[in-house]
């Protein structure tokens, strides 16, 4: 065995895999612990897995050719694992009121987190394959998981198939990409691509061509986005957090790693495709939203909004264009999950979900109205919260690269995206509530909420921790160019 | 000093959460912040006026440079920095937002629901005012404009009055929407052409005095300037965009309108000098007869559509806008003396505006309608209400010895000296218009005899009077003495490059 | 105390005005005695400043006093020059006349006042706007530089606007103030842009004598300099109430009788005036068209006033008809360039005229009654005022003894040498149809038999305090007009005559037109036997000439219809103009430029939203088609 | 040997096949059985890579043996769900299940 493999890299997610075991155990033989502290356990694991991944902060390893652990890695794994807490710490009142079987729920939510860490950590095409595989299957069952919710069961097929189609096209364009490259590695990727290129174009381009397609669909760009506003309204809202957070964020951890070190060398090829992207994600994603009078579909397109912003940054790929980019992504995350901690609140006390139901939520629970609006403010891009500074760092950067024009139209659709924010806003101002009675506060969502709404401002105010962190990650996966070439992959003689 | 700098910011910004803190069971509570905050704010301004004097070099007073962030991706070696400072043109504002938001407390005294949040939004937005005036970091400049921005939806929004009308009908929400979104629409122009100064100036840096130095090709400061003039010319009410000040401002609360246009309009005038002409002169140069044009329609436009409404605060709104016109022209005249009149006129319209509204405001909460037609010699129960709009419609239409005149005096033979006679007549025909306007408002509502139904009117409330008087005391500083501002603001324009003499 | 200290003459009153704003009301008698004691020191004062002036002067050449202070200055960028706006003051010959002129009528209308307003509401705010008035028009005349001058300009105009609108409470007085400020506002804008063109190519000041000797040296160019004296002279059209700015002059009669007296007789109106002679230098170096114009403007003013003074029916009304007038011949003085004519009738008129509206204040006061066809007989009641009012018709006629003839001789003789003919005898007309009104006025108020009886009863004599002044202004108005003669000017201390005191060039002794004379004693005699056969006893004679010339009179009654013309102007033209523009920029800019283009996005998003047919093979299709796209264009564009 | 392009041609057939599959039919069912398809054909592309292209390595022969793996897994997965949906809602044509629109 030429290289051993240090499976002690892997603790983290084998800690989780272990931990999903434990749950369904416990679920199973100890039905008294209740759902609710069921979650509670279930985001102990989690955290407890983003800690320990914390161990590798600073260093780069190999996990044999497969995966590489390093500080991209590392920022990676902590950002999954945190929002898988979250959501594990969200979700428990909605699962104790309206699911069954929540040892599955909560298991499948770590098996999910580890699918992208693994998207995070793989340097190699079927590794990422798999993980994305890991994700996607978790997260069309958690889509299905109300089971006796006609919407839900509607939206877990459309996920489901439009899911196992796009994954068998982006397979389709890992083998060319393989034919054409002799290898799945990705720094081996970027040196033959780095060559001379004239024979084998064809193959080369139609698998690219495709690749973009699959990821496309799996960070929800426009082509591709049909099914995420389905999903995201019927999913249960937890879920729909989860898609929303984790799947974008894998999605882009493995979308930035593979073109970073894989595509680069082509950069000039599959860069204004990308923009092309960019821009109908974000017109479309906006001009729709404005439309929107469900709660989760004006997210659902928010958030495709979102991802035409963060393939401005992959079209202007760079060093600065790449930290700009995971910046943004950690205050999208964080800022989604906030807007979302405020919509599951509002469901679980309400069960109403239409934009015009939050009429009055500020006489209500003025707590979650003023979060749900900072929120919503840093969604859009206003100042003081994390939307302005990590758009105005993405954007810069991304116009520094001469796509100053590609910076224009996503400054532009950021503007469109306030007016239906400002919608949402106005309802809970400026709206009158039927009963005015205060709710319940319940202090563990509300200790989640100002955690996240700190992170929020923090990104805002004083982005400087968070971008070094962004810079010291994107770092690992420039440098790493010239790799000893010739890798095979599994270590046979 | 340079933490009474500082002090501007964090004053407003800390109140904040301390409102928030008051159990809303004691509106008196909150108000007696709100008047406390804005009293320091006021002293504190009045302090930085009176202490602030040129000493040569850039003119920058009371430096203050913090490292935000810098030598990380594309910034360079000081990248954006925390940087206050205080100059000749910022000192003037200074004061004039200071004032207008210890006059804007007061004149909201018994606002009845939900003031705390009011007060929160309101020195949120002060907070953002202070921050253009005095940032010399082209990114905090921005962000703190943005800031300005953000209160002004849910100011309007929650606490302003919809209206009809006979032939149209403005929702407070439409007003409200209109106005952020043509205002954050301005911005995106402004985003642009800061993202495209950053690149073209290659100094890694948003620093404006090093900004200041790069030479930058002519072409690019042609193509880039109309950006930062159209995208601030829209907060300063710049002609086709002027269209959210009138509604925005029928729909807005007093104190809300106050500070709106007698501040947050300077903000876009400001931008166009500090930032446009101060960093591309040869854009400024090429595009000025463009802005004087603009101005001068703005100007006769403003004044002439203000003739002919009935409402009272739409009347205000369009006067505002003849009046950014001006400053408009102003800035055009691109020489010495029709810059300093830009100025003076931003400082004396705000102290105008402000007292207009005041008055206006405090006319509605008695009699519920805006309609001049229908008031009759209110003259005989509010006085000192009469005489409060009386000066200040003085003011606006230039009575020497008050401070429009001395403003509208510069502007006017800024605009001669430039060349643009024809825009000076025009500008000259449209003070007379004002006239026509104020005196037509003030014979029709004020004077002439009592209409029975507003026998019952009371004089103006204590706490507006206080606000008036404040204003008043601006206006008359400036329109008998205004050696203290002229010579403030002078110094600083003749640093600006591309100031003719 | 010479002519150094001369601004204390305005600073006095304007103090005065300051402490009456903020104290007024708690002071005793609202403070009244403060405006009067501060107007007449300010009249004391005059006369130091005379004395210094007249002893630094040897013989006919006068040394101008003038004190400056800076109010505003910065330096230009690069230019190296500065831009300064000083505060300072300017005394010659024609700043005393004026002084004079202003202090003494205003001390006499304030003491009339305090009778005349006994018992007004706003008592002391009416002292306080006098003294406010008599501060900035001081200031005005004493302005030593184009801008203080504006400033003083606007100021006396603001308070003309407040005096009219004195008693707010009535409609028509509040719509006249309104007028009236709006019309000379509209005057102003030809001044402003007068100065500013004055500054521009000048030498970078607003110094009045600087401008002069600059445009001497020839450094204005001819046709430019023509442009900015006519802009100037629009200024002095609005606040003269010259022709086509004239309508705000008669309405102004709404304010009470001693602020129509004071302002719109004896000082403000003749601001014009001032302003015109001051700069007559300029009009003179302008080519002859600007002097002419000014010259045409007076003779329409004089015409036009002339003719409808005979119509009108209310006594205020006729004498403010009488002051557009003797403006009119005014400026046809200065249109011949005729500075000591001009000024001399300005010093003399400001004394009758004061003295017929103080007079014709009396009879309101007694009678509340101010309608013509309403009085009649009153002489038997009010000895002295109609003792006094003739005096006061007949220097405004201008018979032989008193002022008027004198100064209405030396307009009359200049006019004749240096104008055409038709000039001199259209105002040889114009004395006979003065005759002809004043006589009427006289006739119809005071004697013959009283039209009402009860207004008759309701008449008596007024009290000292309105008979003091009128005694003291009829002496003046019959002494006033021997200061024409040199030896009374010796007398007095001067070097001559008027002619050797106020002068454009040089100065020049009286010499007496016998020719002149005797004609306009003849026409203005005429004037007044046919005016009072015309309308003796029931005034028969009077009412078949009317009837004969029905639609003559019927145009006269109604003004000419300028206000009409005026008025259809203003509502058509401006209000329909603001009307459409506000329109316009609600429909056009704001409804389909702003939120057009909103509903675009709107719909846009509309079209887009039904994309989402919630079938999964359309969601595949589009999937395909994506990657169908993408494949080719890659393919085709790269490969 | 057989050149390599027959296989890439045959795969390429299968994977449009099986992609018209999905477009066209309107059962659930089918189209799994469609996605199926597509899955093996890529099976083939990357099994005829392995063995042309580097035949000392195994990459591309893994890589097929996973890619069946998960296709199975997906069957199961999406048999549930279809399953779920028949029981709910007594349909199984993909057209009909559309609550979730607009």
């Amino acid at each position: 065995m030429s290289t051993s493999l240090e499976w002690g890299l892997l603790a983290p997610e084998f800690l989780l895999a272990g931990w999903a075991a434990f749950i369904i155990l416990i679920d199973l033989f100890w039905g008294g612990l209740g759902k609710e502290r069921l979650g509670w356990l279930a985001a102990i694991g989690a955290a407890a897995a983003g800690g320990l991944s914390l161990i590798w902060v600073g260093d780069t390893k190999e996990f044999g050719t497969l995966a590489d652990i390093n500080d991209y890695t590392t920022l990676f794994r902590v950002l999954f694992c945190g929002i898988g807490a979250t959501i594990c710490i969200l979700s428990a009142r909605y699962v104790k009121d309206r699911l069954l079987h929540p040892g599955e729920f909560y298991a499948l939510i770590l098996l999910a987190v580890i699918g992208a860490n693994g998207m995070a950590a793989a340097h190699e095409l079927l590794t990422a394959y798999i993980s994305l595989e890991l994700l996607s299957f978790s997260l069309y069952t958690l889509t299905a998981y109300a089971k006796f919710d006609l919407r839900s069961n509607e939206a877990g097929l459309k996920y489901m198939l439009l899911g196992a189609f796009s994954s068998a096209i982006f397979l389709y364009g890992i083998g060319l990409i393989y034919g054409t490259t002799g290898s799945t590695q990705f720094a081996v990727i970027g040196d033959v691509l780095s060559g001379d290129t004239s024979d084998i174009e064809w193959g080369m381009y139609m698998g690219l061509a495709l690749i973009i397609g699959g990821l496309g669909f799996k960070v929800a760009a426009v082509p591709f986005h049909m099914y995420t506003p389905d999903a995201y309204e019927g999913a249960p809202i937890p879920i729909t957090a989860l898609i929303s957070a984790l799947a974008k964020a894998a999605g882009f951890a493995f979308f930035l790693k593979l073109f970073a070190v894989a595509f680069l060398p082509l950069i000039d090829d599959w860069r204004y495709f990308i923009a092309g992207l960019a821009v109908a994600t974000m017109a479309l994603g906006n001009l729709v939203a404005i439309q929107q009078r469900n709660m989760k579909r004006l997210l659902a397109y928010s958030s495709i909004g979102q991802v035409g912003y963060l393939l401005v940054g992959i079209a202007a790929l760079s060093q600065d264009t790449a930290s700009a980019l995971v910046l943004h992504l950690i205050g999208y995350a964080v800022t989604n999950l906030a807007a979302f901690t405020c919509i599951i609140l509002y469901y679980n006390w309400t069960g109403k979900e239409e934009i015009e139901d939050y009429k009055g939520l500020a006489q209500r629970a003025p707590y979650v109205a003023l979060c749900l609006t900072i929120a919503l403010f840093s969604l859009a891009g206003m100042p003081l919260f994390a939307g302005f500074t990590t758009k105005f760092i993405l954007f810069q950067a991304a116009a520094d690269e001469d796509m100053l024009w590609l910076a224009g139209v996503a400054a532009f659709f950021s503007f469109v995206s306030l007016y239906y924010y400002l919608i949402v806003i106005r309802e809970m101002y400026v709206g009158e509530a039927e009963e005015k009675t205060r709710f319940p506060t319940p202090w563990l969502e509300y200790t989640a909420l100002t955690v996240l709404i700190a992170g929020v401002f923090l990104i805002g105010l004083y982005p400087r921790p968070v971008l070094e962190l962004a810079e010291d990650a994107t770092a690992t996966i420039f440098v790493s160019e010239e790799l000893e070439s010739g890798e095979d992959l599994v270590g046979v003689p | 000093m340079e933490f009474v700098l500082l002090a501007l910011i964090v004053i407003p910004l800390a109140v904040c959460p301390l409102f928030m803190v008051i159990p809303s069971q004691y509106p008196q509570l909150s108000r007696y912040l709100a008047a406390l905050a804005g009293g320091a704010l006021f002293g504190l301004s009045l302090l930085l006026f009176v202490a602030y004097e040129f000493d040569g070099g850039s003119g920058l007073r009371y430096e203050l440079q913090w490292a935000w962030l810098e030598n990380i991706g594309f910034l360079g070696e000081n990248g954006i920095t925390f940087y206050l400072a205080l100059d000749g043109i910022g000192a003037p504002m200074v004061l004039l937002n200071g004032v207008v938001i210890f006059a804007a407390v007061f004149v909201s005294w018994n606002l009845a629901n939900r003031t705390k949040d009011f007060f929160v939004l309101l020195f949120l937005l002060v907070a953002g005012v202070y921050g253009v005036f005095i940032s010399q970091d082209l990114f905090f400049f921005f962000f703190w404009y943005e800031v300005a921005v953000l209160p002004m939806f849910l100011l309007i929004a929650v606490w302003g009055t919809s209206s009809e009308f006979k032939t149209f009908a403005r929702t407070k929400e439409y007003g409200a929407m209109k106005l952020t979104l043509m205002l954050v629409g301005g911005s995106v122009l402004i985003w642009v052409a800061i993202m495209a100064l950053f690149i073209e100036a290659g100094a890694g840096t948003y620093d404006m005095t090093v900004l200041r130095e790069a030479a930058l090709d002519e072409d690019f400061q042609k193509v880039v300037y109309p950006l930062f003039m159209v995208g601030f010319g829209v907060l300063a009410g710049m002609w086709p965009l002027h269209t959210w000040s009138p509604d925005g401002h029928v729909a807005a609360p007093t104190g809300v309108s106050m500070l709106h246009a007698g501040v947050l309009m300077k903000l876009g005038a400001f931008g166009i000098l500090r930032v446009g002409m101060t960093l591309l002169p040869e854009g400024a140069e090429f595009w000025a007869p463009v802005l004087m044009a603009i101005g001068v329609t703005g100007a006769v436009y403003g004044s002439i559509s203000a003739l002919a409404q009935t409402d009272l605060k739409y009347m205000v709104g369009y006067s505002s806008v003849s009046h950014m016109g001006f400053v408009l022209m102003g800035l055009a005249s691109m020489n010495q003396i029709g810059v300093n009149g830009a100025v003076l006129q931003m400082f004396a319209h705000g102290a105008m505006t402000a007292l207009m509204f005041t008055s206006v405001g405090a006319l509605y909460d008695q009699a519920h309608i805006r309609d001049m037609t229908q008031f009759g010699g209110i003259a005989k129960p509010m006085p000192r209400h009469t005489a409060f709009f009386t000066i200040a419609g003085l003011s606006s239409l230039g009575l020497p010895g008050l401070a429009g005149f001395v403003a509208e005096f510069h502007i006017f033979v800024g605009v001669f000296e430039a060349g643009y006679w024809w825009a000076g007549v025009l500008g000259v025909i449209s003070a007379a218009i004002t006239a026509t306007y104020i005196l037509r408002m003030l014979a029709k509502a004020y004077f002439g005899p009592l209409n029975e139904k507003w026998a019952g009117l009371k004089e103006m409330r204590l706490g507006e009077q206080f606000a008036a008087v404040l204003l008043i005391a601006m206006i008359l500083l400036m329109g008998l003495w205004p050696a203290p501002f002229i010579d403030r603001i002078s110094a600083t324009v003749e640093m600006i490059p591309g100031i003719a003499g | 105390m010479g002519m150094d200290q001369a601004w204390l003459i305005p600073a006095i009153p304007a103090a005065a005005f300051v402490i009456l704003l903020i104290f007024g009301p708690y002071l005793p008698r609202k403070g009244d005695w403060l405006a009067i004691a501060a107007i007449g020191t300010s009249f004391i004062l005059v006369f130091p400043v005379l004395a210094d002036l007249l002893d630094q002067a040897d013989g006919t050449t006068y040394v101008a006093g003038e004190k400056a202070w800076e109010w505003l200055s910065f330096d230009l960028a690069g230019a190296g020059e500065t831009f300064n706006i000083e505060i300072g003051f300017y005394v010659d010959p024609i700043t005393i006349v004026m002084l004079a002129v202003v202090t003494l009528i205003a001390l006499m209308v304030q003491v009339y006042s305090i009778a005349y307003m006994k018992g007004d509401s706003r008592y002391g705010w009416y002292f306080t706007a006098m003294s406010l008035f008599a501060a900035s028009m001081l200031t005005l005349v004493l302005a030593n530089n184009l801008l203080l001058l504006y400033a003083g300009w606007e100021a006396v105009g603001f308070c003309s606007f407040l005096l009219i609108g004195f008693w707010y409470e009535k409609r028509s007085a509040a719509e006249a103030a309104k007028k009236a400020f709006i019309t000379t506002r509209i005057g102003d804008v030809g001044l402003l842009i007068g100065i500013i063109m004055l500054w521009l190519e000048g030498p970078n000041t607003f110094n009045i004598q600087e401008i002069i000797a600059f445009a001497e040296e020839g450094g204005y160019e001819t046709t430019y300099l023509t442009a900015a004296v006519l802009f100037l002279f629009m200024g002095a059209l609005g606040k003269s109430g010259q022709f086509p700015l004239h309508v705000w002059l008669p309405d102004a009669m709404e304010g009470p009788t001693p602020v129509s007296a004071l302002i719109h007789a004896a000082t403000m109106v003749v601001a014009g005036v001032y302003l015109v002679a001051r700069m007559l230098p300029l009009f003179e170096l302008a080519d002859p068209i600007a002097l002419d114009i000014v010259l045409v403007v007076g003779l329409i003013t004089v015409m036009i006033s002339a003719t409808m003074g005979l119509a009108a029916t209310d006594i205020k009304r006729v004498i403010a008809y009488s002051t557009l007038n003797s403006l009119g011949l005014m400026f046809v003085a200065l249109g011949s360039s005729a500075v000591t004519a001009a000024m001399l009738y300005l010093f003399v008129h400001a004394f009758f005229k004061a003295l017929l509206f103080l007079g014709a204040g009396s009879v309101i006061h007694a009678t509340e009654e101010q309608d013509m066809n309403r009085l009649g007989g009153l002489a038997a009641k009010m000895p002295i005022t109609a003792a006094m009012f003739a005096i006061g018709t007949l220097a405004m006629i201008g018979i032989i003894p008193l002022s008027g003839f004198w100064a209405k001789d030396e307009v009359l003789a200049v006019t004749r040498e240096e104008q055409h003919i038709v000039v001199y005898l259209v105002l040889l007309s114009s004395l006979f149809i003065t005759g002809l009104y004043m006589t009427r006025l006289f006739v119809r108020t005071f004697l013959f038999a009283p039209r009402e009886q009860e207004v008759y009863d309701r008449a008596h004599e007024n009290g000292l305090l309105i008979t003091v002044p009128l005694l003291i202004l009829g002496l003046l108005a019959t002494v006033g007009g021997f200061v024409v003669f040199d030896e009374v000017g010796e007398a007095l201390g001067f070097a001559g005559g008027f002619g050797q005191f106020v002068f454009l060039h040089e100065a020049h002794g009286f010499e007496f037109h016998l020719d002149v004379a005797v004609t306009s004693t003849v026409l203005a005699g005429g004037g007044v036997v046919f005016g009072w056969f015309l309308w003796r006893d029931k005034a028969e004679l009077a009412a078949s000439v009317r009837d004969r010339f029905a639609p003559i009179s019927t145009l006269l009654a109604n003004r000419y219809y300028i206000d009409e013309i005026y008025q259809f102007a203003i509502d058509h033209i401006v209000l329909g103009a603001g009307a459409l523009i506000a329109w316009f920029d609600r429909v056009v800019v704001n409804d389909a430029g702003v939120n057009g283009s909103a509903n675009i996005g709107y719909l846009a998003g509309f079209e887009a939203k039904f994309l989402q047919t919630g079938r999964l093979p359309n969601y595949a299709l589009a999937i395909v088609a994506g990657i169908l796209l993408l494949s080719v264009v890659m393919l085709v564009a790269l490969v | 040997m057989i050149p390599i392009d027959n296989f890439l041609v045959l795969s390429a057939i299968l994977f449009s096949l099986g992609m018209y599959g999905v477009l066209a039919r309107r059962n659930a069912v089918l189209i799994l059985m469609s996605v199926e398809l597509m899955l093996q054909a890529v099976v083939i592309n990357f099994v005829a890579f392995a063995v042309y292209l580097d035949p000392e390595t195994f990459t591309g022969i893994i890589f097929g043996i996973f890619v069946i793996v998960i296709a199975a897994a997906e069957v199961g997965l999406a048999l549930a769900i279809i399953l779920r949906l028949f029981r709910n809602r007594q349909i199984s044509n993909v057209d009909e299940a559309d609550l979730l629109k607009w």
